[in-house]
């Protein structure tokens, strides 16, 4: 019902981006994913594990005539690794698309802003469809936007944390700035943190923990699902102005009875 | 030969293809969604057959796997 | 997809309430009310205007097979008018359910809470379904709920002020002591807080202005229809836990690279 | 005889009923949805035909309007 | 250096009401209640305990002639206790001030609005100078400055909870509407909370847990009396306006080297 | 009475260090400056302007025996701006303390955060005292610290925006990351913002409009001051647990009359 | 005879006043700060000596003490 | 010969110090909390008076003003 998103070229019906991790098992994970209407699915670049040869292939799980893959450089903290991570994904998924991430602390998962824009300078110039993961601060977006990237992905909180939309300001400042697709990546924990972020403009979600930790991850990607859409329909509706003291919602006129101006 | 395949050391013959290598492993490949790394270049699949490995190579193996 | 609303025995799927005040025309109002897929409508008693007979009718805009009516006393400052008002709904909308609201005062529209209490003793003995707007006070919500009332229903910020939930602890607090259906009515302004509301256990939503003052009321209606479904979904899904610090969802075996510890 | 109608004063023959004041006010009451109340008293549809009216009996004329 | 407080014609340079409830020892209470600069004090009204005749008694400890004392109806749940404990204070304690509760629950320690409308109206016919401690509703506040109360005390959060001023909007409705005194009693946990309160437009802060709880009370009553004295000079003073956007304060021109603009 | 703010082993009684820009007039900002308590005071460096010979000199109204001058790098876009305008301070004014500022764009004043870098590392290597204005960004604040700077000092909100502390949880992870003093550079808007900066664990708080933009400059700056002991004695202190619910702080013993569980 | 003292039965004998109990309790009672209600109406200090209890007569002996 | 100073043209005679600079400008620098850099280079006060300038020479002067 609202209108679509479109990133470097393609359309896609929903605004949610999901992530595959963490779910409690692969059924429920893809029972999950399909409840949330997404179509485009993130996944990790890691090493097989050669002495356990029956690991299961998440490629088992996902079938991508279905869903758009979306690979991540989670786990790099050089612009080095991430590029290399994303050339092998590249090979191995045969999408030139990559979600960007080079991570400059092990415990909040914040990203190394430096490292950052090397490695989307050289995969722009390897010509990589670059979605990277950022902290809220308009300039750092807004240099990745200059340099090509197909969107900025800024944090709401840290990743996994499931704190919500912890700078609404700074959102609402990125997106006045920039003309790219915004995507809220991490930190949204349940629908209404959803509903927030497109409420703030932004084009899209990109999710994971909230509903793979969530106790009923299927519900809650349903919920997330229609969360996006009711964020975006309100956004494009138009919200009511703020008024600190109230407005009668029933007319004044023909009340039985006394006012108390009486 | 040795080789550091994925972090660890392995010894094989000298003269081996990545193909060898991943033939050897017994590692299944027809499936697809692999992509391997000598040295920090990514050789394409294509020329896993041809691609000869060096002592000291380090190979890494890679696929998708769940992430967010 | 989410439990149904029951209330005095009564069952609706949606747990959406709407009000029909100031929307731009009637023909706006009937499409929003459709599109927000409510089932209960509020509507006010006004004097009949004798100097205007052609005037608009609401009951020609709604239609009652459709939607179940709930008339207020919006505009009384007094348990005796608020009283009368209800009897005459009854008397011409055939209906016992009565939305109870005692003004205290013009400004805020805050309710007068030993005047509502006297209104809804009264609206009780005499065999009415009564639903009373009332303050965020835990005290005032369990003694309606405790006499007997159908429901709570208090508010998140002053009717028509759009400022979403002021409160949320009061309404928590209030979730946990009451049995009784719990609505959240007046202060809902974009989708979010109507999710938000959701989130912390409410019912329902009773909301107008939100949706009759957007820029587009039809498509805020659709939005707050599904904002509800989705807060609802995430309260019956378990949200994930919060944490001030960053949780990978992407596993950190297998790496490839160097990590910050090497 | 002197009635206060909707907050208004209106002069009328003596002897009326609630229906005789509707039918006299030419006011639609057939589609229904209105209630009245004389001296803060609902008076049912079904006794207006009966009810007669005093002088300076407050009568209140209602219906349903938009609200929220 | 700001402007003092004035209740009920009497004059107090400390806008800081501090009561002696829950501290580890007397010896500390003493000290705290020295450091938080107050110069009233609450106390609660108890039966002796008949069989405990050494047990301490708070006027050792507090010297009238430094304090003045303010005895509280806590723990009272209807109108006739709360006006009996307060006749027993006024001839206990030889004064007609009383700080007015009137429990409606043990768990939230909210009061009962129509229970504490009705004491207070006894209690100002008997020439009580009354202090009611209610919540943050407009009209509550207004009908009790209305009947006569010196002040109105409505809580910015549940007595003992330390959560601050959970609705900063209503208690700035209140400001507004209110011309006595207005304290915030109950709520504050740390000395932002008591600065924020403050300029709300708050004439007093009236507060305990958030001394006697600290780890360090002495200290956290000095902390209080500068935050209560910093957030009245912030109120008197007039705040800068918010923006969402920079203004640099340093002025532009005069930079030597290249703009972004060249 | 707190404990002091020790910087690169120079010792400050107060924790607050003020701007000397936008104050009505010069007399304003020398009171405003004693009235904050502050010792250390932040100038811009400009070109002199050669056609007014006889422009007001800022030394003349800043006794440099009794202020510490900081002079900044506002207005610069580049690190070798920053670098070359540190250098022309430390020749003016006689000090290799410098705060530095590079900034990414004119509308939000945020930092440009690789320039940043670069220009800490080029002054530290050149023997400056370096204190970078930064971003809310745990790890920028963390290679800062780690490359020898001699504080760190995010901002709160944009400079000048007076929106006050925007996202506490990061400054209570870098508080929690960071060994060296923990500034709050920018933001602050009225005393309860630098009271909460405080008791996040800042170690000071740099200001500037809060205080020049107040509409009585001089009364702010003393609540300021104040403002900013209270959060440092609250942080000292130790602050109470939080709760949702209540807890009484009278006791419960003793109370006459009935209970409601009677 | 018995009184309710703070909400414990005791027996005392009859034609006491409010100040033979105090007495009685052996609770001191000169430092001041204490009141005395009977059946919930306050005793003014000056009229413990004459003011007589009756039995069952419920009484309370309140001080002030720490509160919030 | 021509100097950018401050970021204007200015037109001096040649084999100019940048005291003479200074000097000629008619700006007061006795008072200090002046700096000096020519082509972004700071020229310490102690090298004024043998700081010879070029042809072109950009050179900027400053001082401390308000700021935050």
């Amino acid at each position: 019902m609202s209108s679509k998103l479109n990133i470097a070229g393609r359309t896609f019906n929903s605004r949610l981006i999901i992530g595959s991790a963490r779910f409690p098992n692969p059924d429920t994970m893809g029972r999950a994913i399909e409840a949330s209407g997404a179509e485009m699915v993130t996944v990790a670049i890691r090493r097989v594990d050669l002495k356990n040869r029956d690991r299961e292939n998440i490629l088992n799980y996902i079938n991508r005539e279905e869903y758009f893959l979306l690979p991540n450089t989670a786990g790099c903290f050089t612009a080095k690794d991430a590029v290399l991570t994303a050339k092998l994904a590249r090979e191995a998924l045969e999408t030139n698309w990559i979600k960007l991430e080079v991570i400059g602390d092990v415990e909040t998962l914040f990203p190394d802003i430096p490292e950052l824009l090397k490695a989307a300078e050289q995969l722009l110039a390897d010509d990589f469809t670059v979605l990277p993961y950022c902290n809220d601060d308009p300039v750092t977006c807004r240099k990745l936007s200059d340099m090509g990237c197909a969107a900025v992905m800024p944090l709401g909180a840290p990743i996994g944390s499931g704190m919500g939309i912890r700078n609404p300001y700074n959102l609402q400042i990125i997106r006045e700035q920039i003309d790219v697709p915004l995507i809220v990546d991490a930190g949204v924990g349940t629908a209404s943190d959803a509903a927030r972020a497109m409420e703030l403009g932004a084009d899209g979600v990109l999710m994971n923990s909230a509903i793979s930790q969530a106790k009923h991850p299927v519900l809650m990607a349903k919920g997330m699902k229609l969360a996006i859409e009711a964020g975006r329909l309100a956004w494009e509706a138009g919200r009511m102005p703020r008024r600190l003291y109230a407005k009668a919602s029933s007319p004044i006129e023909g009340v039985i009875g006394t006012s108390p101006d009486d | 030969m040795k080789f550091i395949v994925n972090g660890e050391e392995h010894t094989f013959e000298s003269g081996m293809t990545v193909q060898d290598l991943l033939d050897s492993l017994d590692y299944p490949t027809q499936n697809g969604g692999l992509a391997v790394a000598v040295n920090d270049e990514v050789v394409a699949q294509q020329q896993w057959p041809s691609c000869k490995l060096s002592g000291n190579d380090r190979v890494e193996i890679i696929h998708a796997t769940q992430g967010g």
